[in-house]
């Protein structure tokens, strides 16, 4: 770790932000335009801002901000190779929860702010997905971090490399996948601010500059999601022949492609549904799958 | 620098590019108000799924005990599993009395 | 640069001003938030003087996290109560709910 | 961190968090005064981190987030004016309070400046998480267990408080319509 290390998590930030724009193209089964992604963002950038009359201006203007630095945040956690860890804080896998749990409050404040009823709707519906998925996402943490003994992503990384995370600890990763998944509003979590749902939910009031920030902040959470995947289940960096940084950029982008291909494929589901599915299965599995964590830890890790 | 520094650096450069790039999108393109005259849609609003959220505050600060276990429990063994084996209990207890009392049902 | 007494005096005023809230505010839920505030600053006195009196004492960490738990659930409670209360008589305010006042 | 970061991240962190905190109170909004508590506890966060307890800050970001953001829609429940679209009043007694508010702010505040503190060994982290675990699973373990079922009565408290008609039919006045929620 060095002293340049926030630029370079800006680096990884607009390579990641692009490679998921490529992916979402070769996903949605158009030829991939390279250049398709920055494109989008002049045009939308030549707009000019817009701000609902009589609204609450500055949280509706805050929030694109807040989104963008909650997914920076989160993707500074990730460690990348062993010369370039991200921020390594002693407790990096719970700053990393900690960053993510700053969508909620913005997507809140983005759909309030409008004051639009479908934009407000839109945000009630988050803070119900976010009931949903909070606890699985952070109580999942707890379970990979049992058998490393550490809450540090690269001692988490170090622990796998025999075994990867994902074959030892098969449920806890069932229980991951959605949760990552949901955070990133991703369909089909996407209840809150799809075109499709609401006409854009939350989101719908934004353009130029507002619009682009939060087009850049869901590629970059994408990015941050799929890279915490790796280094939590598939064993991060670790990897025969390859140079460690390639083996964590082909992780990512394995689990980025698989979050874009199976959302498009699966039905939305409504958001009773999912709290109801949230409390009822996915926590009390999550605490299975701390219990089961701890045994194996006590077999195998001491 | 420590780590909490430079993520402290972080936060300081993304707030201020993001700052400039409002300054300069503002100064360039300006801002249109759009849907003038409108009442806002901010109602008293039923939130129905409220127990939710009362089940979510209480049990949400299970994590902050669960963190420092996972941290020491492979140097505690068998005595740190017993303890959070009854912590887990006793929520999992509090999950199964709100799933008896049907207010995990959706709404 | 900082010392102890910056710290609690930050602290105190943040107690001062969730008291003005607990003492001010008409609706139940705004109170809360007022013994929210005021956990608030008795947690950064506590991490002051972590930090500054006694930085290896673990037993003032976990105290800190007691004091978040207290924050948690008396948030949760609270707003059962408010909720019951609402139900029954349709109102949140303080000056209205006084069915206990003899 | 070093004196020089802790400074500068401190004072205009801490500035920030008592502003946030006051406006709670000024705003007429609801939404606006439960995100700006979610401001003032977030930052306290970062407080915590410029005062090196790393996982207290880092703890306290999360869980605020969390608490705080289902406080906003308890808010817009219970508030008759959630928007502040009508600039409601919503103090009482408020000369009254403010000043024993003020007094009792400003008294904290001289005390703590005024008072010869034995502070010494500055410059020296929190413990970290591992020495908090030690702490929570060894000294401190019956209060760990303690704080347990505190969270369990939170919850069955919390349920039998809000649910609707629940075993005991809190709430319930006998023979009002349900409001549409039935269950």
């Amino acid at each position: 770790m060095s002293d340049l290390t926030p630029l370079a998590v800006f680096a990884v930030a607009a390579a990641g932000a692009a490679i998921v724009g490529l992916l979402e193209q070769l996903v949605a089964g158009v030829r991939p335009a390279p250049l398709a992604l920055a494109r989008a963002a002049a045009a939308t950038l030549r707009q000019p801002l817009s701000r609902p009359d009589r609204r609450d201006g500055w949280l509706f203007h805050l929030a694109p901000g807040l989104l963008l630095i909650a997914a920076l945040g989160a993707l500074a956690f990730v460690p990348w190779a062993p010369g370039f860890r991200g921020i390594d804080l002693s407790t990096g896998a719970i700053a990393f929860a900690a960053a993510l749990a700053y969508v909620t409050p913005a997507i809140f404040m983005a759909g309030w702010g409008a004051g639009r009823p479908l934009a407000v709707v839109g945000g009630f519906r988050w803070l119900a997905l976010m009931l949903a998925y909070a606890m699985p996402l952070a109580m999942i943490i707890t379970a990979v971090a049992a058998p490393a003994g550490s809450l540090r992503p690269t001692d988490i990384v170090e622990v796998q490399h025999a075994v990867p995370m994902a074959l030892v600890q098969p449920l806890a990763l069932a229980l991951w996948l959605p949760a990552a998944l949901a955070v990133c509003f991703l369909p089909p979590f996407d209840l809150p601010q799809a075109d499709g749902e609401l006409g854009g939910g939350a989101f719908s009031e934004y353009r130029g500059l507002d619009a682009a920030l939060i087009g850049f902040a869901q590629r970059i959470l994408l990015v941050a999601v799929s890279g915490m995947t790796a280094v939590l289940f598939l064993g991060g960096w670790q990897g025969p022949l390859l140079p460690p940084a390639l083996w964590m950029a082909l992780k990512t982008m394995a689990v980025a492609g698989l979050f874009l291909w199976v959302g498009r494929r699966l039905p939305r589901l409504e958001v009773d549904r999912v709290l109801s599915l949230a409390w009822k299965v996915a926590n009390p599995l999550a605490i299975l799958a701390i219990a089961y964590a701890g045994l194996i830890t006590l077999l195998f890790y001491r | 620098m420590t780590a909490i520094e430079l993520f402290f650096v972080l936060l300081a450069i993304a707030a201020g590019v993001i700052l400039v790039a409002y300054a300069v999108a503002i100064a360039t393109r300006g801002v249109v108000r759009v849907h003038r005259g409108e009442q806002p849609a901010w109602p008293r609003f039923h939130v129905h799924f409220y127990v939710f959220a009362i089940l979510f505050i209480a049990f949400d600060m299970e994590m902050a005990y669960m963190y420092p276990w996972a941290v020491v429990f492979r140097d505690l063994g068998v005595f740190a599993y017993a303890e959070i084996g009854f912590f887990l209990t006793v929520l999992g207890l509090g999950i199964l009395y709100a799933w008896r009392e049907r207010a995990l049902e959706g709404w | 640069m900082i010392s102890l007494p910056v710290v609690l005096a930050f602290a105190g005023v943040m107690f001062g001003i969730g008291l003005y809230g607990v003492l001010g505010q008409t609706n139940t839920i705004m109170v809360i938030m007022g013994v929210e505030l005021m956990l608030g600053a008795s947690m950064l006195n506590v991490v002051g003087f972590l930090r500054y009196t006694h930085p290896d004492a673990t037993s003032g960490s976990f105290f800190v996290l007691v004091l978040m738990t207290l924050m948690a659930v008396e948030a949760a409670v609270g707003f059962a109560l408010v909720v019951s209360a609402f139900r029954h008589s349709r109102t949140a305010e303080v000056d209205d709910l006084t069915e206990l006042r003899g | 961190m070093s004196d020089l970061a802790t400074a500068l991240v401190f004072w205009p962190a801490a500035v920030l968090m008592l502003v946030t905190g006051l406006y709670v109170f000024i705003t007429s909004s609801m939404a606006r005064a439960g995100l700006l508590l979610l401001a003032s506890l977030g930052i306290e966060g970062l407080v915590f981190l410029a005062l090196s307890s790393e996982f207290l800050g880092v703890l306290q970001l999360l869980m605020m987030s969390g608490e705080m953001v289902t406080m906003v829609f308890f808010m817009v429940m219970f508030m008759p004016d959630p928007g502040g679209l009508m600039g409601m009043d919503m103090v009482h007694d408020k000369r009254r309070s403010a000043a024993v508010a003020g007094l009792v702010g400003v008294g904290l505040a001289l005390v703590a400046v005024l008072t010869d503190w034995p502070a010494r060994a500055v410059g020296t982290d929190a413990p970290d998480v591992r020495a908090i675990g030690f702490e929570v699973m060894g000294r401190s373990m019956l209060t760990f267990l303690f704080a347990a079922m505190t969270i369990l009565f939170a919850m069955v408290g919390g349920v039998l408080l809000a649910k609707y008609g629940g075993r005991y039919r809190i709430g319930a006045p006998a023979g009002e319509d349900r409001g549409g929620e039935a269950r």
